[in-house]
């Protein structure tokens, strides 16, 4: 197969070469570890505080606020568990949402295997949180509110400094997994009221196996990984200089290009809509018209299972995923599409594609063309579709 | 991860369609994974199926499995086609993944379901088959075998 | 600065550029997620399979016993917090040494905290643990085992085949922290009985943030990282696909050369510690002289101050410790040299040169000669010192 | 981590030795991070600082901060030498960084002990000049602001 058309960057998105080149030498030349005391390492803290200052800036964030870990998985774990753990004398009420992604989901199971109450909030046909609902869930013993800042599979945007002032209202921390949102759309922590933030450095052009969390300067929370004294003492390990630089570089890119890519992104976006919804009969789109990020598109197709669809579009070359990557492999319909209310049978029938930098019309063109005729083919196979 | 026999069938399914008056149809799913699939049956006087057709909504798997054991039970008699069990369509296929066995349990299960309509529009019954369930799945518990 | 020796290859290694030839291609061209649908990003998960049986073939393990983590920390921390959630009702004892990282002393406070009882075995004066006291710590409630593969201050290696021994008696998980032994000396998890490991890939010249748990079939610890079903549901994370290909790279590599490396490394480190205890006055070596990691040699000075040394090593252009890198900040003296019995002023001036493959006989001279002067140089501003 | 005033102190201590029959000597300690730090003083009979020198068991800025202290009190009165704080010498050397302040205490508190010696050898009492504790550490508590 010769033509490769990535529209899978929610899974994951290339390493941009810049940003390698700026990882390079912290491999095999500038390798020394930054806590040592030589000046051939401690070069590397003073590398590793600009990437910091990097990504600070990009949030509206004091430097010594970020910290860096293995990732958004790692992060939205360590928010969690390390907040109710830090918080218990205050109380043992968490209040998330239906559509958070599993690191989020998933640490909420464990913290209720330990006694931690969860509300989950339900969300309407679009994705999108009820304000009041939450302003309503809110109990005395609430500690945290954790939502998602957007989608990683419809691509909602939530509506988060409504939340954020909710959340300051009470007098609860709010944490928000920015993993798809950081880098592609703005964010800023003190206007949002955000007091934790979880991002992925894979996520906007960054290499993979690093992330950050951003705790703002007075929330208590301790270390989730103990050991070494890095990271201010809250984040054990060697730190990944070579994944530090790349996260960093690529927040730059990031930062520096977001309006024009988010501009030319979401115009590319809306043409796929439109082709798709007037061009493929039984399709709708998924998740909000408008409050969603500039490069998603989520689609249902009635009478189609998603597997058969991506191997056809595979067959073409063409990168796409159904549910979240993440959870490949799993028979289970998306929570995110049944939270928005379809049924079952619909909801296995989803399309995500997720544009990147490079995408181009001709590419989103030969993208509809080829997902007619594979919808159409698909169809004619079905004993649920009659036409 | 599946193998070039499945993504062969997949992409160039055999017999997909619909029978005119039938001599048996079955239709099977498994409300886990949300998949169907519909065999037809054309089996003349001699026991021996003339010609079969599929209809199946669901993944890769499925697909393949619907298409192969279409293939293995044509021109094979009545009692012949009972044997053809979902091990021996993955063996046809050269495996499937772990978690795609079930999707060839349907692939048996549409078979006996269409033998079994056969049987009983003629009044037959043929020996070792059972009444088909309409959710097939295996007793598959979530993989926490450490 | 023009000369630069490098003997702190404890705390982080060079990664091997053949490790960073095979590493590159994941990051800008092969960066799909492994768990994709998707030939292109499908690939991926077979690279991964290939470095996890690298990696498996090394220990003597199985490929599916190998889950990939963002390095020794986090492993050290997965092995004992979630043996002490799975097993709790097994009971709530563990035994370890005083002497282990941080990574598992601090985890194993965190548990403290937490209703597990812990006994940190005394060590003797080479860092050796006693097989008896280790029995007789043994209670009904023991559930885990857990005790280093080798010291990284004083690279002594624990008596391992013999832990595991009392261990499988007993009927006791077992985990070792080989974060310094793994790719240095040879490790058999069957024969040593060993049912988890961790180990790092910095430390064996492979890339930073990356690491890995070793975990026996049958030990049914879960996630430490809750989310996504990547490592067969035990660890969540988007996997770091370049990572994991330059840790696989690294093992092999470690595990091709390790015999003729070592037979260098330790003729060299016993070349240093046979000058260095001749020619320089009021010198000892830590560690056991014969039981020690090929490329560790580990001293102290009386009357020197660790840091006043290294500054002036440094000036050198040798790159050398005291203690550990990540708890260099602190101003207690090292956990490990107390417990061997120093008494405080002593551990103070303790010097860590830990060799690597490129280290010359050149260079260890030009290290002792101006140690020689060095710790001359100190004496002589020192009130403590007479001579 | 050091500026290149410490370091250049580091290297090139200013100072360094004994005083044979001096008019004080005082020695502290830090008993948490077990540094020493030891100072000779001649003072001459206007009370007059002649001659200073240091020996130090110590980390880098404590060796840097005993020779700048003793560069900043020779020649000065004992009034004078009285108001050379840790700040002074902190300042002098461009800052220390947090966990290294401890350090430049010991200096102060050194020069301290030695005028004290000096003060008990002659009977005489000098303003603002307490009696040293051996043991000198700030109150830092664990570095716990987040
Ligand atoms: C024995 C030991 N265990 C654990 C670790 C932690 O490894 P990492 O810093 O790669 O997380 C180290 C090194 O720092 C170590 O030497
Ligand atoms: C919203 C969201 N949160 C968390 C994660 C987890 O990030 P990672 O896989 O990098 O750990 C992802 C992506 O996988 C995500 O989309
Ligand atoms: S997943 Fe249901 S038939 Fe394959
Ligand atoms: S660390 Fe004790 S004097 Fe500097």
């Amino acid at each position: 197969m010769n033509k490769l058309i990535y529209l899978d960057n929610a899974a994951t998105t290339k390493t941009d070469p810049r940003v390698v080149e700026e990882m390079l030498p912290y491999f095999s030349e500038k390798f020394g570890n930054p806590s040592s005391i030589y000046s051939f390492a401690a070069a590397n803290k003073e590398v590793e505080t600009k990437q910091r200052d990097r990504i600070a800036k990009s949030l509206g964030a004091k430097s010594n606020e970020i910290y860096f870990t293995a990732g958004g998985s790692e992060s939205d774990n360590w928010a969690l568990k390390a907040t109710a753990e830090a918080y218990k004398e205050k109380g043992n009420h968490i209040i998330t949402t239906k559509i958070e992604h599993h690191a989020i989901l998933h640490s909420a199971d464990y913290l209720e295997k330990h006694g931690i109450e969860v509300t989950y909030l339900d969300v309407d046909e679009y994705g999108l949180i009820d304000l009041d609902e939450l302003e309503n869930a809110i109990r005395p013993t609430t500690i945290l509110i954790s939502i998602m800042f957007a989608n990683n599979e419809i691509g909602t945007i939530e509506p988060i400094k409504e939340i954020g002032e909710i959340a300051k209202k009470h007098n609860i921390l709010f944490h928000t997994d920015a993993v798809q949102a950081y880098g592609h759309v703005p964010i800023h922590v003190d206007e949002m009221n955000i007091d934790m933030l979880s991002a992925s450095g894979h996520k906007f052009n960054g290499p993979k196996g690093i992330g950050f969390l951003y705790i703002r300067k007075g929330v208590k929370i301790r270390s989730f990984i103990h050991g070494g004294a890095q990271e201010r003492k809250r984040r054990a390990g060697t730190e990944n200089v070579p994944g530090i630089v790349g996260m960093g570089a690529a927040a730059k890119l990031a930062e520096d290009s977001m309006a024009e890519r988010a501009k030319q992104e979401s115009d590319l976006r809306d043409y796929l809509i439109n082709r798709v919804l007037k061009e493929i009969p039984y399709s709708r789109l998924n998740g909000h018209p408008t409050k969603r990020l500039p490069n998603n598109a989520n689609f249902c197709f009635r009478f189609i299972e998603g597997e058969g669809m991506l191997i056809r579009l595979d067959m073409k070359g063409i990168c796409a995923s159904s549910g979240s990557a993440c959870t490949s492999g799993s028979l289970d319909p998306s929570h995110v599409l049944l939270a928005i209310g379809l049924p079952h049978e619909i909801a296995h029938g989803s399309l995500r594609l997720t544009l990147g930098e490079d995408t181009t019309k001709e590419d989103i063109d030969y993208v509809v063309d080829n997902l007619k005729e594979i919808v159409k083919g698909i169809r004619e196979m079905s004993p649920l579709y009659e036409d | 991860m599946y193998s070039e026999k499945v993504m062969d069938h997949f992409e160039n399914p055999r017999n997909v369609g619909e029978i005119e008056n039938p001599s048996g149809v079955g239709t099977v799913g498994n409300a886990k994974c949300g998949d169907i699939m519909r065999m037809y049956l054309d089996i003349d006087e001699n026991h021996v199926i003339k010609d079969v057709k599929f209809k199946t909504f669901g993944c890769g798997a499925a697909v393949a499995t619907s298409s192969m054991a279409t293939e293995l039970v044509k021109g094979k008699t009545v009692e012949e086609a009972l044997k053809v069990t979902n091990k021996a369509v993955m063996d046809a296929l050269d495996g499937l993944p772990p978690v795609k066995v079930h999707c060839s349990l349907l692939a048996e299960e549409s078979i006996h379901a269409a033998l079994w309509d056969y049987a009983e529009k003629k009044g037959l019954t043929i020996e070792g088959l059972k009444k088909p369930k309409s959710d097939i799945h295996e007793d598959e518990e979530e993989e926490e075998e450490y």
